[in-house]
């Protein structure tokens, strides 16, 4: 009790209070982006697992302002997700390891959706199988629902298989989960892919022959922390995947790499938090982006980006969203690779 | 008002939307813009309609952060979140239980239970005497309706032992009471639920997971239970002892 | 002219004054490590690239106070690098896209090498070349010389080749340049493994199998950024690696895995910059650690972790750094595939 | 002393073994914790043996944290680091060229030419007037010795025109100086240099590169000379004019 008394008054934000100047939303016409058959009044897409199926974040995110949310990954079964801790935070990342926890497709379908779907943004569904048969009854489940505006497939998915060579560094894999998605649903169908593998483009090239419409470049790294106190993982799961700031120059060089191999649209993903990390995407040749760990410090992350994006459009004199894209590369759009130097 | 070494407390204003908060909901602070994390803390108080009181306990680089904020400084929070402690049935005596920090997570509670004229025990453990948070708490109350009795592993203040050492005495002696809560280190809560299954007491724990989203999203807050895993910041952070799954942590 | 004046005295800790409180080197015999033949005072080594040959950090590093230097990657010919920018900031890390800038073995052997060997710690030689061939005349060359302690091959090695799936994901490969390296040295052969890749066990395995020593996991994450104001890639190279803090939890879960899958010693690298994170590398399974981005802020890093790892042993009761190696590990140290969760 | 908007002048405390340093040499400065590299900046003078002045402008994340530093903080530096200019031959006047925040690199040049009894015209541009930071240069003598022109962009304050016009101009006036030093941005570095060449005046020039280690060990801050790429941290940040490849950067 030695120690003086500490009370300082603070001013606050309550974070509950619905954002602010929405008065002109930034839905604006010149945000507007196609992919595929999908029309988004913006490229800001809520990236899957971070807004659960949507209504969770009810009141907190506008979802006018943005171009649509990816559910949670919905597997056949329910699933009860990993043993805790499912959570570590890391230098400007975040770790990780929920395991796919989930309702189920049923659940998903009878309970879940309707909420989702009430929701004034477009609506994506994600979903992972085990086998290309089980990807594409789920796609076939979710894509018969009009409610459902596209399907996200999650073939970085864990926790479905654990051979060495993951399904999705495999583009032989790739395409025959692609192909069965595919021939189960006319709806947009859209591929996530990893960025742990040494060449994402030729997996790339894989998904868009089999048949996709666009790509998610990409899911979270692979990454661990060890409590070296309690001597043990700090992941209940050991390993879990890597979002956030930390991994935004490697999803971005993903992004570079794959929009210079295929033709269909890429949709970027990973540490963006800010209009600009957003522009670089877009500039990297993505036509659309999403936003996830940012949201668990601003829940307003998405919106803000929408209002800046706007904002940057102006001084830069640009009529479209589209005149960004690909913007940061040469001319020709070879397929070359680019190694790491040091 | 004096505060242990590495705890602050702190007042906050908020604005008068924010919703009235029941004790142990918690809010979720963006302690700084380095952080991927906001950072989660108990209601310890609500001195005003304006005003909640946190009572914040130095670990890392988000409570320091937060504790080197000057003066009036402005914070974004989330909340209140979570759901909260439920009032005692019957009008036995309420026995609430707090390990270190955990002050803050039974201290608002403690306060409304005494508001609403029931009769509290408050046991209050530390390691070591100058660690105690009981003067947060209001004091003893010469009727008996309000009374603090502390411990600390060490034997430098009140009780030799550990707090959940200290409830089976008290328990012993006071008589049935009509509920038991508590808030500390997981061994603490599973002591205590032990305690208050062998007396088939109900009892109430807050508990503590890392957090993303706050909101029940993301799904990375979980805990065990007989139902499954439930999320700490929508589910909780207050469950029902029964509804745990323990993993047999002793009490610390 | 309207503001005012700032004239602010700071105090200042000059860099170029000699470590503090070295009377007692934590060079203690503790700390010592064996990394095959390789025998080393502690298990800090400074890594490849970010130290030049050794001299250049003469003053600003004691060097009696760290395990080993490797030098910058030779290769055969003189190297001019890439062109600039070399280097982009990102958050929690470091893109370098250097291109192997180097010297090249003559002026290595006849110029460089003689200053380095004086300095008063081991000598690791990393190099670099276009096919096993190459790499085994490389490391008969500098194995061949006394001042040099132990040779580290780099494969994961950029700008030698530009195939689509490079060389460091290629278990067959990997396993053609060891065995030719290990045929031409006696000398510990040390391979440096790349975290771009999804199935590293099967790279270390083969680069086990082939004769190596030991294994550095792991060298840059391949990354980039984009400047949005010049609309084009911050770096000349367009990608680069990426070092420091954010690429941590990437490599030590590769060390997790590959110290689950080989017997020879794992050298940790990727982020290390304070005493918890090496000995998170250390419990992950790495029997010595390798420093190199850290030391920008603070050329000290190295040493300070050294006298950090003495106090943590003393706390714990420690005799022996090698109680920590592999101690956040299972019992049974099967070789299982850990995949991210999401 | 009054400093432009977004721009800071600092002194530094040194310690007693801080080497003597030489005007364009610089020290690299861990600004924050939160950041992965040091930030270099050119020794803007030395007003006493204890004490470097460092002229910072607000550029990013680390030139904030160093500007929001509070008084007497400590900051780690190395240095002094590089090559600095090297002095005229033959006594004609020395012209110092600085561009903007380019008066870092000169300031200490050419209070030291001044006080070696040298002639000196200092030549400083700016976009605008509040940006110009000619006042800190010593003050024009009545003597001619040491003499200030200015130019703005926009032609606010001074010559109506770039520093390289104006150089240009006064190269017309003053007759052959004994040589001509310049900081700034890139294409002011390629103007100076150009307008050298072709009076075949002896000129350096000051160059920045994004650094990481500051000693020539990590490769990373070179830039494209005629004996190949060599690093502005160790081989310079000052090179002769004649050795640099420009890409033919306009004058800005
Ligand atoms: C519902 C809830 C209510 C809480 N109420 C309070 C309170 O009133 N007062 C108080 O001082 N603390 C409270 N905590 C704990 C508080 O959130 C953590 O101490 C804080 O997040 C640590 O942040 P840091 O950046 O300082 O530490 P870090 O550097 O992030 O971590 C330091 C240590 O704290 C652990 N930790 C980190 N985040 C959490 C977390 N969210 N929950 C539990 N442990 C964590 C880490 O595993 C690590 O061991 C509460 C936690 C929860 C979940
Ligand atoms: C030898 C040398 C001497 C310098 N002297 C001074 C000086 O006296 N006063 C002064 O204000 N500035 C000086 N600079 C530039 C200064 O180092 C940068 O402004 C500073 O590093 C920016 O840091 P930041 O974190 O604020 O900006 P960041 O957020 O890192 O970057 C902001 C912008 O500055 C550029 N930048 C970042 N680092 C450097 C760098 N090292 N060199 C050049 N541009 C950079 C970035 O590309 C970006 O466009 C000097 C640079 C060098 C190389
Ligand atoms: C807590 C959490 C849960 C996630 N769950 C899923 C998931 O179920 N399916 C999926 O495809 N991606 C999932 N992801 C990955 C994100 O959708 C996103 O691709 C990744 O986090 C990178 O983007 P970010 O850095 O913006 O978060 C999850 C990410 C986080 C942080
Ligand atoms: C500027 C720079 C240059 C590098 N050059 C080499 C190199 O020549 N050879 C090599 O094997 N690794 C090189 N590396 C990789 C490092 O040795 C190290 O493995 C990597 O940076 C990860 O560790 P760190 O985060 O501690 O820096 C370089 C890294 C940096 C930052
Ligand atoms: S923190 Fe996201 S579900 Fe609890
Ligand atoms: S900054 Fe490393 S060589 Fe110049």
């Amino acid at each position: 009790m030695s120690d003086a008394s500490r009370n300082t008054s603070l001013g606050t934000s309550d974070a509950t209070a619905e954002p602010e100047g929405l008065s002109s939303h930034p839905s604006d016409a010149a945000l507007a982006t196609t992919i595929g058959a999908l029309k988004l009044r913006n490229p800001i897409m809520l990236a899957s697992g971070t807004v659960g199926y949507g209504p969770e974040y009810e009141g907190l995110i506008d979802f006018e302002s943005v171009g649509a949310i990816v559910t949670k990954t919905i597997t056949r079964a329910p699933r009860e997700g990993n043993a805790p801790p499912r959570l570590a935070e890391t230098t400007g990342g975040l770790l990780n390891a929920i395991g796919l926890e989930n309702v189920g497709l049923d659940v998903f379908l009878n309970e879940k959706l309707p909420e989702a779907a009430a929701l004034p943004t477009a609506l994506v569904a994600s979903v992972a199988g085990g086998s290309p048969d089980e990807f594409a009854e789920l796609a076939l489940a979710v894509g018969d629902r009009n409610e459902i505006d596209a399907v996200e497939i999650n073939i970085s998915c864990p926790n479905i298989e654990r051979a060495r060579r993951p399904v999705w560094d495999d583009p032989a894999a790739v395409a025959g989960i692609v192909s069965a998605a595919r021939g189960a649903t006319s709806k947009t169908l859209i591929v996530k892919l990893s960025p742990s593998t040494a060449d994402i483009a030729s997996v790339a090239e894989s998904a868009e022959t089999a048949g996709a419409d666009a790509l998610v470049v990409a899911n979270t790294m692979p990454g661990m922390r060890i409590d070296i106190e309690r001597m043990r993982p700090a992941l209940g799961n050991v390993t879990g995947g890597l979002s956030g700031s930390a991994i935004l120059p490697i999803n971005l060089a993903n992004v570079w790499k794959v929009a210079g191999c295929v033709s269909i649209p890429v949709i970027g993903s990973g540490g963006i938090a800010s209009t600009g990390d957003a522009i670089e995407y877009l500039m990297a040749g993505a036509r659309a982006f999403q936003v996830g760990t940012a949201l668990f410090s601003d829940p307003e992350a998405a919106v803000a980006i929408a209002e800046g994006l706007l904002r940057d459009m102006e001084t830069r004199e640009f009529e479209t969203i589209g005149e960004y894209v690909g913007l940061a590369r040469e001319e020709s759009r070879v397929c070359t690779e680019q190694i790491p130097a040091g | 008002m004096s505060i242990s070494p590495g705890s602050s407390l702190f007042t906050l204003e908020v604005e008068s939307e924010f919703p009235e908060p029941n004790p142990g909901q918690f809010v979720h602070v963006a302690a700084s813009e380095e952080l991927t994390l906001r950072r989660p803390f108990s209601i310890a108080g609500r001195p005003t309609p304006e005003k909640i009181d946190l009572l914040i306990e130095i670990r890392g680089k988000g409570t320091r952060a937060l504790t080197d904020l000057p003066y009036r400084a402005p914070v974004s929070i989330m909340g209140p979140l979570g759901n909260g402690f439920s009032e005692p049935e019957g009008d036995g005596r309420a026995v609430v239980v707090a390990g270190g920090i955990g002050v803050a997570g039974i201290r608002f509670l403690a306060h409304e239970l005494h508001a609403s004229g029931r009769s509290v025990l408050a046991l209050v453990g530390a390691r070591t005497r100058n660690e105690l948070l009981d003067h947060l708490l209001p004091p003893t109350t010469s009727d008996g309706r309000f009374e603090v009795a502390i411990a600390t592993d060490d034997g430098t203040a009140g009780f030799w032992g550990t707090v959940c050492e200290l409830l089976d005495r008290e328990l012993d002696e006071i008589g049935r009471p009509s509920k038991v809560y508590c808030c500390g280190p997981v061994g603490m809560l599973a002591e205590t639920a032990a305690v208050a299954r062998d007396m088939d007491l109900p009892c109430e724990l807050a508990f503590e997971e890392i957090m993303a989203c706050g909101t029940g999203a993301c799904r990375g807050c979980v805990i065990a239970t007989k139902q499954g895993y439930r999320t700490v910041c929508k589910d909780g952070p207050v469950f029902d002892a029964r509804e745990i799954v323990f993993e047999g942590a002793p009490c610390v």
